[in-house]
């Protein structure tokens, strides 16, 4: 079970959070077209390692926040707030 | 090599069993083939079977980095239905359960297919709705389907509570054709017949990158060297993503987690496989005793095979809401596997951006039942080039298209699904 | 006709009285009866927010994790940039139009006095049977008084405050799950003895 | 009589009392401090349980959790428990068991003929037949299967226990208590740190229990453990499972030694525990060793036969030999011979050791060099076959009726493997022990193979103390460890005794040596593979005795050493675990939690008919008397609105509250139409896509001043719109000022309608004028209602006149109540969920049905809503080619050609020529009370060009053909003269 560091409401467990898919991809702003608004929703990186990806504190204080996430082993290096930017450590 | 039989076994029993061989050879790789499969589950091994025997495409090798049937094949639920909605989804299904009914004999091994029925329970108007509306798709398709009153599940699950639960059971959808396979002999029995017909099965080699000419593939590095093939086919579940990279493009694929659970061996207790419908939940037995149970995902992207703690609880707590008689009884293992989960639930089975590069792949949490139909149509598609009619709508491009097979209307949500 | 006496949301099955078993140290379960209003700070207006917070309500906007208390009413964190403000219950209202009037242009008020509804638990039974839903660390070393978080306990959201050492903890939910999460409450009290008063 | 095989003295039992027991309807007696299975073996009980595959008789092996064979069905009816383990049952008066997986008796099991067919049932066999003829496999040889595999029986009935789930928090949990975990939570909890102590047994002390001269330490440790505030000891505790991120499992088995719980108290216990530092102390579990007929009555773990003397004061036999490999076994004996047993001989392969030379200054026969290579006996051991290491023949006959085994240690590290540290091999101990952790966790004492109580004490002490440090506390000062002269338990590698007969790797799943040779031979060489094809490991005890040599033997055939093969994959569960515990209080009635609306009792009052919508409970119809059937109430409440008025509790919609400078933006932006053009005090309807374009949710949303908005959604989608509101506002668009609360719990709301609508809302509402040109359709305004403050909308979902008030949620009951004042004169009827269905269907008004997921504007006749001009959420994807598709099906109103004809939704639409090709379905069915008859939404492929004709709604399921014409889905006032009136 994820215990995830809310930097708000500190370390949390999973079960209060919902994921919200990877937090890599940026919305197209409104001169986006179609290949653009495809490859924000549907491509994906799909790294087997570090991912950066949103959750919810969906049970707590509702934030969204962006979590770099290792696919495999599960740990959770770092947590920021949704303007955060974190950086992909190489695999 | 003979194959398996009664007779067999009435005679090896009275020499000691010493004279049983290698269910399928271990051989070393060749240099080339004329089609790799990459992935050794039920879907890589199906592929290579149906080459070799639909095709008479032979010189094959079926690159597996672990052992095979180890993957998703190996640690599945079991459940083999064709219950779909969408047209594209129940006619391709279909086919598979078609297979499915003489896989035994096409193989010459018991996968102990058992078509014991799926029944899928609703408990409000808007569920029935929907299953009616599935049922009859399936029905004008051609395939079997039934609609249960609360008597007629009764009758085919007498442990489930009808009446006591958060969610009163209204009725269910069943379809008796549907059942269960034992899931290792499926990919021991695809492996073994493909081996008798030449293909090489090579345990322990992990491709860990593609050749690549002009825009086409020329085969693949292993952990045991080079090797060379005009056509490749990835066949690697939740891995795809992996093996795309490697060749240098990105789809539509999130590798999530889902558990399954097993209970303590028992006597007859669940005849059919049911699905709960007011909570992520199924089960069945396993011919051995175990009582074989699921949920949903764990919801959130992970190669981990490692459940965790809330959805099992979960997972158990709609398992006693349904049939409150489990309750007494005792979990014994729960596990993962790794699902290449798609934006719309349906799966590939298509040509890729490289040439000579084909996949199937994005089954999610129901390729299982899609193991014969998935080889026999990926088959297909390698040695033509181009899809069977079966598989041309499971496209990797469908997205652009808007041309989703979205069964639930879940939405572009990989962890929805 | 004038506004009558709302409704409490837990009047159908908080009765008062001994439930559970004989235990000489019940958990105690009172219903206090509060306004409540969500306070939602504009973009980039905290501080003159907290400034306004501390004139009109004379306390000190709490940051996350915390509840700051005035005479006559309470701040709660809940979410960044939102407070939940609780007073004694008072005119229909009044709580709201007080903070909006106090918070024009800086914040952003819900009234939620009759979407959430507060119960207050205690006695030291109250950290053994809150443990039996409540996924939070209660203990003195990791919470204490003045400390508010929000999760969720048998399935429903609850904001957790505790208000003293004794301890008290105020558990605020929606008012449509209230009983629901009353009766989880009552059951995972059973055992140690539940006094509602 | 009773008791024959009791000691007067000794061990943790009080002989004071006597505890009642039924095993296969035979009456015994034991006493608090038994198990089931030692008061069995007190009473002379040998035979307790029949094998999987052979059913081969089989007795009591162990004294734990590890139990292959005493499985028994515990109690009786709805509380039987199929498989339960003698050995960890404590006895309680008047517990009744039975023995299971038998057809017959016991002791004549007709399922025993399956051991003659036993060369034909090797491992997989049934993989390679039962083929032919291919219809015999589901209606003869697998029913056959079925029946013969399983263990015991369920109950079938509804368990009538309750189960609760519990959250713990520590600086250090520490499972096991034995000598290694009682020293790691005392030197922990000196430290200070927030300690848990979790021990599956209900006495701590482990291996302890066996060491009379020991207790003093052990009560010391306890009472100790007792002084410190922060140190919680858990006994009865099954530490399952290790998850990610320091987090464990544990049930604790609050009544099962009790005849039933207690008033209040639960079952069982589910605790989720989150440990800062983990210290395994879970100890080992001794090895079988593979030898012809080891499975016999009265073949049983050396550890176990000491225990059954020491701790239970049972003597398990009376004749007793000892078959072992190390000196560590050798205590067992000399507990035998203390229990006033006959120690026939010590067969050990070794030449010599220090255990050897005290036991034959001990004056026992102790056969060097030799290995037991059969048994004798059928139900009871009564022999022992003993010859010289590796040869050949039956070897000599010794009479015993107790064989006591062991092959050495198995560390238990099931936890520390599931929590991620690789099992490393140890050559001296022949076992795998746990490698480098990689969570924060370590095992101290016998798990990782730190043998004798002084050592392994000594080793939990160190745990304990760096756990503590690591968490950030101080080290503690030392305190007094056990003394005891510890045996070597390094084994002599001796895995299987090969001879004529079976020898078991796996008892429980009658998996064998030559099994798992079998397996190899036909490639299934891996363990993995190898366990799945045998069985081997698979059964409740999950190989804890005998997975390592059954891994052993395979790789004597593929000729590697046992390192190389290891073993299979460990997973939760150490061991199995009730399945109501882990679903815990939040089943049946309260698996989801119920949510009302203020208004729930007022509908109770008046009789309602309850309907599940999501998790909310809402009126259905409200039958009255003279209805004949549900349908006659809700065409009666149905017909009241259009002729008259009614009124309907609608608070379940999602409110949210969007407030801010930048709202309007953020709502053009959210919804696929234009808000930022709304007039305060004017609602509109609006329509919210998904990113790829599909119709999300729809819904009314009002201006209510400048920034501030109130957006309504369907029930449904209430908590899904909230998140897809704070996702682009946290993600997309974070530069907007918008603040979002939701309100849907604050505002109660109802609908009134009908054309007496307003005379109604006019007799209870106050600060409005309600006339058209006052207070149009669309409009909103604050008002007050009977009193209190509420706010009003002239929208409608019927078609008719309509308004719908919103309150504080706890005066709904108030306004409800004038309101029904206020149209008693008019005829008000309150109507529900039904006739509201009913309404909209004639209205042509989209609901959950056409709002699937899999529907776009166009699809629904809702095309013209989406903007032109300006981003919002899904409109670029909206445009792919397959989603404008003009082939899609589009929304089409349904009537029954023959109104009497009853139409479902889920029927498929064909036409009449159309050779069965489905050309849409039917989303949504009624029967009508504008034009009495049956009517529906659907949709049809080319929907516009068919309206007026002819299809057919096939319902295969239901065997129904019924013919509908094509109308417009606007049935009802199609020019929305009545909504506007
Ligand atoms: C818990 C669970 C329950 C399920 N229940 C059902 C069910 O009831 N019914 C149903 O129909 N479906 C079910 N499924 C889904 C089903 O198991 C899978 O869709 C299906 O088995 C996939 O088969 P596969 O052959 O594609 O994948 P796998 O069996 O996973 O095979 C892929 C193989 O590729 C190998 N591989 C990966 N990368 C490489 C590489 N680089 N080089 C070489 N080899 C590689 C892997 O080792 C693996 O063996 C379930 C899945 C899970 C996990
Ligand atoms: N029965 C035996 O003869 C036996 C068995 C193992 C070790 N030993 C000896 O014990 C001493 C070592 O002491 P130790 O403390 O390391 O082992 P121990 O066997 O004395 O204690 C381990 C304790 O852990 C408990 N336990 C194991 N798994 C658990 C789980 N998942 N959840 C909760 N409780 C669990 C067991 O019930 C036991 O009480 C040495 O003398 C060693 O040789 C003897
Ligand atoms: C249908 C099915 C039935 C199973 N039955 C058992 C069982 O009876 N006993 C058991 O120990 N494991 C059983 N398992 C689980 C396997 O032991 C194993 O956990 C699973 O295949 C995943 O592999 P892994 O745990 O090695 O990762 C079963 C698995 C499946 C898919
Ligand atoms: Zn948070």
């Amino acid at each position: 079970m994820l215990r995830i560091p809310c930097p708000h409401c500190g370390a949390r467990d999973e079960a209060e959070f919902s994921y919200r898919g990877d937090a890599t991809v940026t919305r197209p702003g409104a001169d986006g077209d179609i290949a653009a608004f495809h490859d924000y929703l549907y491509t994906r990186t799909n790294p087997r390692g570090w991912q950066v990806e949103w959750w919810q504190h969906a049970a707590g204080c509702r934030a969204f926040l962006k979590v770099l996430r290792h696919t495999v082993t599960h740990e959770i290096r770092a947590v920021v707030t949704a303007t955060g930017t974190l950086e992909v450590p190489p695999a | 090599m003979a194959g398996y039989s009664g007779f067999r076994i009435l005679l090896e029993g009275l020499r000691g069993n010493s004279g049983w061989r290698e269910a399928w050879r271990k051989p070393d790789p060749k240099p080339s083939y004329d089609v790799i499969i990459v992935g050794g589950g039920g879907h890589g091994l199906a592929t290579a079977f149906y080459l070799a025997e639909v095709h008479g495409i032979r010189n094959v090798a079926v690159l597996e980095r672990g052992l095979i049937g180890q993957g998703n094949t190996g640690r599945n639920t079991t459940i083999v239905r064709s219950n779909y909605l969408l047209p594209e989804n129940n006619n391709f299904y279909e086919h598979s359960l078609k297979l499915w009914e003489r896989l035994e004999q096409s193989l010459g091994y018991n996968v102990m297919m058992s078509q014991r029925g799926v029944l899928n329970l609703f408990h409000n108007d808007a569920q029935r709705n929907a299953a009616m509306r599935r049922g009859n798709s399936m029905r004008l398709n051609g395939i079997d389907a039934e609609i249960l009153d609360r008597e007629g599940v009764k009758a085919m699950c007498p442990l489930v509570d009808l009446d006591n639960g958060r969610y009163p059971v209204m009725g269910g959808l069943l379809q008796r054709r549907g059942g269960t396979a034992r899931h290792d002999a499926v990919a021991w029995g695809f492996a073994h017949a493909a081996d008798a017909r030449g293909v090489d099965i090579i345990e322990h080699c992990e491709v860990t990158g593609m050749i690549l000419e002009g825009g086409a593939i020329q085969g693949v590095r292993t952990t045991r060297g080079e090797i060379r093939a005009p056509k490749v086919g990835l066949a690697v579940a939740g891995h795809t993503s992996t093996l795309t990279a490697m060749a240098g493009f990105r789809v539509p694929i999130e590798t999530h987690l889902l558990q399954a659970f097993v209970s303590e061996g028992l006597k007859p207790l669940i005849d059919c496989v049911v699905t709960f419908g007011a909570g992520h939940f199924y089960i069945s037995q396993s011919d051995k005793g175990g009582l074989v149970f699921g949920g949903g995902l764990d919801g959130y992207p992970s190669y981990g095979q490692r459940g965790t703690l809330p959805e099992a609880e979960h997972v158990y707590a709609a398992g006693v809401s349904m049939i409150p008689a489990l309750g007494r009884l005792r979990g014994l293992r729960s596990w993962a596997g790794v699902m290449d989960m798609t934006p719309d639930g349906s799966p590939y089975i298509c040509r890729t951006p490289v040439r000579g590069l084909y996949m199937t792949a994005g089954w999610c949490y129901g390729g299982f039942k899609a193991t014969p139909a998935s080889g026999w149509c990926h088959a297909w598609t390698i040695a033509k080039d181009e899809p069977h009619s079966l598989n041309a709508a499971f496209t990797l491009d469908r997205f652009r298209e808007g041309r989703m097979l979205d069964e639930r209307g879940n939405g572009p949500h990989f962890w929805a699904q | 006709m004038s506004a009558p006496e709302p409704t409490h949301p837990l009047a159908a099955c908080a009765t008062p009285g001994r439930h559970g078993a004989p235990g000489d140290a019940p958990l105690r379960v009172t219903l206090p009866r509060r306004d409540m209003v969500q306070v939602m700070a504009r973009r980039g207006r905290e501080d003159a927010l907290a400034e306004a917070a501390r004139a009109a309500f004379g306390l000190a906007l709490p940051p996350a994790g915390q509840a700051a208390a005035a005479p006559d009413a309470t701040a709660v964190w809940i979410q960044p940039g939102h407070w939940l403000f609780a007073a004694p219950r008072g005119m229909e209202g009044a709580l709201a139009a007080r903070a909006a009037a106090a918070f024009a242009g800086l914040a952003a008020v819900a009234d939620q006095s009759h979407g959430r509804t507060t119960i207050a638990v205690s006695g030291p039974a109250a950290r053994r049977v809150l443990a039996r839903g409540c996924r939070l660390d209660l203990h003195p070393r990791a919470f204490g008084p003045g400390r508010a978080a929000a999760t969720q306990i048998a399935h429903v959201g609850c904001l957790i405050h505790q208000t003293d050492e004794a301890p008290v903890f105020e558990l605020t939910v929606f008012a449509t799950l209230a009983e629901p999460f009353f009766h989880w409450l009552m059951e995972a009290g059973a055992q140690d003895g539940v006094l509602i008063e | 009589m009773s008791q024959p095989h009791r000691l007067p003295t000794g061990g943790h039992i009080d002989r004071a009392t006597r505890l009642a027991f039924t095993f296969d309807g035979r009456r015994y007696e034991g006493h608090p401090g038994d198990t089931l299975a030692s008061a069995l073996l007190a009473n002379g009980v040998r035979l307790v349980g029949r094998s999987f595959k052979y059913h081969r008789p089989r007795g009591i092996f162990s004294a734990g959790v590890e139990e292959p064979n005493a499985l028994v069905e515990l109690r009786e009816g709805a509380r039987r428990e199929p498989n339960t383990r003698a050995t960890v049952i404590e006895l309680f008066d008047g517990l009744v068991a039975q023995s299971q997986n038998r057809r017959g008796s016991l002791a004549f099991d007709w399922m025993a003929a399956a051991g003659l067919l036993a060369p034909w049932l090797g491992a997989g066999f049934y993989y390679k037949t039962f083929m032919w003829p291919a219809a015999w496999w589901e209606r003869v040889y697998e029913p056959m299967i079925r029946r013969a595999a399983g263990l015991g029986r369920a109950s079938g009935l509804p368990d009538p226990d309750r189960y609760e789930a519990a959250h713990a928090h520590c600086d250090v949990l520490v499972v096991g208590a034995g000598a290694a975990g009682l020293a790691a939570a005392r030197a922990a909890g000196a430290a200070g740190a927030r300690v848990i102590l979790a021990e599956q047994d209900a006495l701590p002390g482990g291996d302890l229990l066996n060491e009379p001269a020991l207790e003093g330490w052990r009560r010391a440790a306890l009472a100790a453990l007792d002084a410190m505030p922060e140190v919680t000891v858990m006994p009865r505790t099954t530490v399952f499972g290790f998850y990610d991120h320091g987090v464990l499992g544990a049930v604790e088995r609050v009544s099962d030694h009790l005849p039933e719980p207690p008033p209040h108290l639960p079952r069982q216990r589910a605790w989720t525990i989150r440990a800062r530092e983990v210290v395994l102390a879970t100890g080992a579990h001794e090895r079988l060793i593979a030898f012809p007929g080891n499975d016999r009555p009265g073949v049983m773990l050396a550890g176990a036969a000491r225990g059954y003397a020491r701790r239970h004061g049972v003597r398990a036999g009376e004749a007793a030999v000892l078959f072992a490999t190390h000196d560590g076994a050798y205590e067992a004996a000399h507990a035998m011979a203390e229990a006033g047993a006959r120690i026939v001989a010590i067969v050990d392969p070794r030449q010599d050791s220090a255990a050897m030379q005290r036991a034959r200054e001990a004056g026992f026969d102790v056969r060097a060099g030799s290995e037991v290579c059969g048994t004798v006996g059928h139900a009871a051991l009564r022999g022992v076959s003993v010859r010289r290491v590796g040869a050949a023949g039956r070897g000599d006959a010794f009479a015993a009726d107790l064989l006591m085994v062991s092959g050495g240690w198995n560390p238990a590290v099931h936890l520390a493997s599931m929590s991620g540290a690789p099992l490393v091999w140890d050559e001296a101990l022949l076992a795998f022990i746990p490698g480098a952790p990689v969570q924060r966790e370590r095992s101290a004492g016998a798990c990782r193979g730190v043998h004798g109580i002084a050592a392994a004490a000594a080793d939990g002490a160190a745990a304990g103390r760096a756990a503590a440090e690591a968490a950030g506390f101080a080290a503690s000062p030392s305190f007094a460890l056990p003394e005891a002269p510890a045996a070597d338990c390094r084994p002599f590698a001796l895995w299987e005794v090969k001879g004529r007969g079976k020898a078991f790797v796996d008892l429980q799943d009658d998996v064998t040596a030559a099994d798992m040779r079998l397996a190899h031979r036909e490639g299934f060489s891996h363990i993995e593979h190898a366990k799945r094809y045998t069985t081997h490991a698979m059964g409740t005890d999950q190989g804890k005795s005998g997975g390592i040599v059954g891994a052993a033997v395979l790789a004597e055939a593929r000729g590697e050493p046992v390192a190389r093969v290891g073993l299979p994959r460990f997973r939760p569960y150490t061991a199995p675990i009730a399945w109501g515990a882990m679903a815990g209080e939040g089943v049946g009635r309260h698996f989801q939690p119920t949510r009302r609306t203020a208004l729930h009792a007022v509908h109770d009052a008046l009789g309602a008919v309850w309907l599940d919508a999501g998790i909310w409970k809402r009126p259905a119809y409200y039958p009255r008397k003279e209805d004949a059937d549900a349908w006659a109430s809700v065409l009666r409440e149905a017909r009241a609105v259009r002729e008259r008025v009614g009124i309907c509790d609608v608070s379940t919609l999602g409110k949210i509250l969007v407030e801010g400078p930048d709202a309007a933006t953020f709502l053009d932006r959210i919804y696929a139409n234009t808000f930022s053009t709304l007039p305060v005090g004017r609602a509109r309807y609006g329509l919210m896509l998904r990113e790829d374009g599909i119709v999300f949710d729809d819904g009314t949303t009002s201006r209510i001043g400048p920034e501030s908005w109130f957006v309504t959604t369907t029930t449904a989608q209430a908590g899904p719109v909230m998140q897809h509101l704070e996702f682009h506002l946290a993600s997309a668009w974070p530069e907007l000022d918008v603040s979002l609360a939701s309100v849907t719990d604050q505002w109660a709301a109802i609908a009134i309608a009908g054309p007496r609508a307003r005379e109604v809302v006019a007799g209870f509402v106050q600060g409005i004028d309600l006339s058209n040109e006052a207070f149009p359709f669309m409009a909103v305004a604050d008002c007050t209602a009977a009193g209190v403050p509420a706010r009003l909308f002239r929208i409608s979902f019927s078609g008719e006149l309509a308004y719908e008030i919103a309150m504080p949620a706890g005066y709904a009951t108030h306004v409800w109540q004038a309101a029904m004042a206020a149209g008693a004169a008019h005829g008000i009827e309150p109507y529900g969920m039904e006739a509201l269905g009913l309404l909209r269907i004639e209205k042509g008004h989209v609901a959950g049905p056409e709002l699937n997921g899999q529907t776009t504007a166009q699809d629904l006749g809702l095309g013209r809503m989406l903007k032109k001009k300006g981003d919002f959420i899904g409109r670029v994807l909206a445009q792919r080619p397959g989603l404008t598709d003009p082939s899609r099906p589009r929304l089409v109103g349904l009537r029954s050609v023959d109104p009497s004809r009853q139409i479902r939704a889920g029927s498929h639409l064909l036409l009449p020529d159309g050779k069965g090709r489905s050309e849409g379905w039917i989303t949504s069915a009624t029967r009508s009370v504008v034009e009495p008859g049956w009517i529906g939404l659907g949709l049809l492929r080319e929907g516009e060009a068919r309206m007026g004709s002819e299809v057919i709604a096939a319902n295969p399921l239901m065997g129904e053909e019924v013919r509908m014409r094509v109308v417009s889905p606007h049935m009802h006032d199609p020019e929305n003269i009545r909504v506007r009136a």
